[in-house]
């Protein structure tokens, strides 16, 4: 009599595949940090850029938005709002806060200089440039 | 669930080979090569000519040999179980060790197919084709490496004899494990290196 | 298992005979100019052949409880078969 | 129990000596401020998340006092740290009962715990009070920048006080383990709570190279929820189940190893379903959809689990209240996590619903369904034996089943309007030759979003109805037991 179903026989298998597949997913993220360089547009990383991602995220702008499609889902896709409105558009927008249209969606008025306007949009025009696999499927976001 | 399924083995001559917890994560293992090699026929089925194209540039003499090694390792395993139902223990311990040594056949003949695509700039990222052969392989390549663990952990732990007519979930256990490893690549070497 | 491991000593290695031949023919399917639809049926037929031989002989699921010996063998089929009709 | 122990607890001194007898180990009281905690936690979270739902749709409503990122900021942390004290308080209990011994040190547990709180406490007021840049700047986020990414919005300070109460928590607990008894119930457990804070480390990496930002913010978020934290949910799912309903301890354990074995082969590679369009390879379109199409049969497993191990009952446990939510956590974890989860993972689907109001109604059912739902099982389970008596009144657990299908079902309605909302969304904004912008879209889902918001009071009522049941007195039902 050989069929059986045992606790330690259960755990290696428990063990044994959690490492497994660990390490299959550290072999495929070392594949994805070599691949990145021909993707994640990192020739335009600016120091200006980084400024601009550091005004992204200290405003919590996530936190209505989505960025790439992560994020909020409460405000507008902003990854490609490079695209689908220009610099100028977006920086005259921001700096227009908050609408005060009644019953509508307001954002809030963040007072950024002009120097960080300029870094917001390089951060935006930088995101806009990587290779997201053509998402999202159109310019609305 | 698995009370219904112990208690039919112990009251049924038909019978689990091996360690029921094995056999589920043989099952979710044979569903991610299938849903695997579905995919391969999809993609392929929406693009023949990249799949050709990348199909052209493997050479058949390699996997034909390692095939021939994994079945070879699998009538060894399947020898060794045997062997052991008949108390042969020194015979049976040989024939382990002797799969582990055609999966190491296996695996330096793989690596050797690696290093080629390698060389020639071949990455997951070259094209579908080359994605699904780099996974398929690697992912299975994988596989052969933990059967070899599993079998050798058996042939080390069966020294003290404790695999015996009667005793023999063990080394069943780990056999069906390896028995996996040569059905997915069988399928494998089928679809990857055969059919265009 | 163990007077049907009696039984099976042999078989083992008629089986591995089996299977030896199978992939020898596939491999020279490959070189037999077949046309590719036809490469494709043969050869995934052929894989079809070999791993019902090893999840019947090797697996050793002739003895297994129906639900795992259909598990595994609708696994083949359903494998093989969608793969073979995708290259039809 | 050392005095600083006592302190806390806060009951009646017959209660206490009541309490002794029915908790195998004095030590184990350590749990009830975390539970406490949590339940007041998770309190304020719903009253943020009725406060982002009306600003779908009055979009002026407390603005500019709360604008909808600070209290989606509030929502979701409030979420993630009750869910943390619910798992602390379940370690500080059943840590102790499996071990069959004290707690290494109750006074630590008790010191973590008020750092834990008035620290989550403090970040919550310093969300509400000023403006986050401003939160930023007092932080000095300049010196680590960790802020302003979804979930890990805390300041960096924060986040090291995060650290610290975990590796103070998990010291005490490992302690306790390693000089006691080791069972598979604690042992995974432990795995779970140490995955956690490793895991959590990811969250100080933020690169400026947004992809590899992104890449790795998913080591925190997909690997705790679809990862470690499932082990977390197991182990408690499985301890509560061995006790109410007496099945064999060894039947429980290999079900829950085979369980937590499925759910890492599916999910670490199943991480790849976040790796569609960030920037990472294609492949991770294939990778990402064949894993995560099998993360689903885990949780199937677990619903399974769940029904089997009660109908095998080999005791009438007088709480039934606990058995209902043990029972709703398989099922709700499988609908939210396991359907809707696999709605929208395939690649192809993935490309018109990724970052829509899907991925909001998956992950409201998910995280009730799975995490929700267990940490309030294990409460169910735990709470009347920390305030001294086997089971509630007959009268408590009726409220408190009622408050269970109030919040269970009103969440079945959330996901279910969210999806509809997704549903408009992506078809008027992601199809089409003339799609519409997204303001333009939102418009239209408006009766969706309404009808959330109801859903959303009635779960409210149900956890108003929740916290009352503890205040329900009442004789036991003896006959019952």
């Amino acid at each position: 009599m050989s069929a059986s179903f045992t606790k330690s026989t259960a755990r290696n298998i428990f063990y044994g595949g959690a490492v497994f597949f660990f390490l299959l997913f550290l072999a495929l993220t070392f594949d994805t940090t070599q691949a990145l360089p021909k993707r994640d547009n990192r020739v335009n990383l600016t120091e200006q850029v980084a400024r601009g991602k550091n005004i992204w995220e200290t405003r919590n702008c996530i936190g209505c938005h989505t960025l790439l499609g992560e994020g909020a889902y409460f405000a507008p896709e902003l990854g490609n709002v490079y695209q689908r409105r220009g610099p100028e558009f977006i920086k005259a927008w921001i700096k227009g806060q908050p609408t005060g249209a009644p019953g509508r969606r307001q954002m809030p008025q963040f007072h950024l200089t002009d120097g960080e306007l300029d870094d917001l949009v390089a951060f935006l025009k930088y995101s806009s440039e990587i290779n997201t696999n053509n998402w999202p499927p159109n310019i609305e976001g | 669930m698995n009370q219904s399924v112990t208690l039919s083995a112990s009251t049924n001559p038909r019978e689990v080979p091996g360690d029921l917890a094995m056999w589920f994560f043989i099952l979710a293992e044979l569903l991610v090569f299938g849903v695997f090699f579905l995919a391969y026929g999809y993609a392929r089925a929406h693009d023949p000519a990249t799949f050709a194209a990348g199909q052209r540039q493997l050479a058949l003499g390699v996997p034909t040999v390692n095939t021939l090694l994994l079945i070879a390792g699998s009538a060894s395993v399947a020898a060794a179980v045997r062997a052991f139902a008949l108390d042969r223990q020194r015979t049976a311990r040989r024939l382990l060790w002797l799969t582990v040594a055609l999966g190491m056949g296996f695996v330096v003949l793989k690596c050797g197919e690696f290093a080629g695509k390698l060389a020639a700039g071949i990455t997951l990222s070259s094209d579908t084709f080359w994605m699904f052969y780099l996974s398929l392989t690697f992912f299975h390549f994988l596989h052969v490496i933990l059967g070899m663990v599993i079998v050798g952990a058996v042939a080390v732990y069966a020294r003290d004899g404790r695999y015996r007519p009667g005793q023999l979930a063990g080394v069943e256990t780990a056999a069906a494990y390896w028995h996996m490893v040569d059905l997915v690549w069988v399928v494998l070497f089928a679809l990857v290196y055969v059919a265009r | 298992m163990t007077m049907n491991a009696l039984r099976d000593f042999p078989t083992v290695w008629r089986v591995w005979l089996w299977l030896t031949a199978l992939t020898l023919l596939a491999a020279f399917l490959a070189d037999a100019h077949l046309t590719p639809g036809h490469l494709a049926l043969a050869a995934l037929s052929v894989a079809w052949l070999k791993g019902l031989a090893i999840v019947e002989h090797y697996m050793a699921l002739r003895h297994a409880p129906a639900w795992l010996r259909l598990t595994v063998h609708g696994w083949l089929a359903l494998v093989s078969a969608v793969l073979i009709f995708s290259f039809l | 129990m050392s005095t600083s122990t006592t302190a806390v607890l806060d009951t009646p001194r017959g209660v206490e000596e009541h309490a002794a007898t029915r908790l195998k180990y004095r030590s184990q009281a350590v749990a009830k401020p975390y539970f406490i905690a949590a339940i007041g936690l998770f309190f304020g979270q719903i009253v943020f998340g009725l406060i982002m739902g009306l600003q779908y749709v009055i979009g002026d409503f407390l603005f500019p006092e709360i604008p909808f990122n600070v209290a989606r900021m509030v929502h979701t942390n409030l979420l993630i740290v009750w869910l943390l004290f619910g798992f602390m308080g379940a370690g500080y209990y059943l840590i102790p009962e499996e071990s069959e011994r004290e707690l290494h040190s109750p006074k630590l547990a008790i010191i973590t715990f008020w750092v834990f709180l008035v620290a989550g406490a403090l970040t919550i007021v310093g969300y509400l009070s000023v403006p986050y840049a401003t939160l930023a700047k007092l932080t000095h986020n300049e010196i680590l920048p960790t802020m302003g990414r979804e979930f890990l919005e805390q300041p960096t300070i924060t986040k090291v006080g995060i650290v610290l109460v975990a590796l103070s928590f998990l010291y005490n607990l490992s302690m306790t383990v390693l000089s006691g008894r080791k069972t598979s119930v604690s042992l995974v457990m432990m795995l779970g709570l140490w995955g956690l804070a490793i895991f959590f480390l990811f969250s100080f990496y933020n690169p400026t190279n947004l992809v590899l930002d992104k890449y790795f913010w998913w080591y925190v978020v997909h690997l705790w929820v679809e990862g470690v934290w499932e082990l977390i949910m197991g182990a408690m799912l499985a301890f509560v189940l061995i006790k109410v309903t007496g099945v064999d301890r060894e039947v429980v354990e290999k079900w829950l190893y085979v369980i937590i074995a499925m759910t890492l082969i599916s999910g670490i590679i199943g991480t790849g379903h976040h790796y569609y369009w960030i920037g990472t390879p294609g492949y991770w379109q294939w990778w990402g959809s064949i894993f995560s199409a099998i993360e689903p049969i885990p949780f199937f497993m677990m619903t399974l689990f769940a029904f089997n191990m009660v109908n095998r009952r080999r005791r009438e446990h007088p709480n039934k209240a606990a058995v209902l939510w043990a029972l709703g956590t398989g099922v709700m974890a499988f609908l939210g996590a396991g359907v809707w989860g696999f709605l929208h993972t395939l690649a192809p689907v993935n490309y018109l619903t990724h970052g829509t109001q899907l991925t909001a109604a998956h992950g409201h059912m998910a995280f009730y369904g799975a995490y929700a739902m267990v940490v309030i099982t294990m409460i169910s389970y735990t709470m009347p034996k920390l305030r001294g008596r086997e089971a509630n009144s007959r009268g408590a657990q009726k409220l408190e089943m009622v408050s269970f299908w109030l919040m269970t079902l009103a969440m079945v309605a959330i996901t279910l309007f969210l999806t509809a909302a997704g549903y408009v969304q992506v078809s008027l904004q992601r199809m089409g030759t003339t799609p519409m912008p997204f303001m333009a879209a939102q418009d239209q889902a408006a009766t969706y979003y309404w009808l959330r918001e109801a859903s959303g009071v009635v779960f409210f009522i149900g956890l108003a109805l929740y916290i009352i049941s503890f205040f329900v007195k009442g004789k036991t039902d003896e006959a019952a037991h």
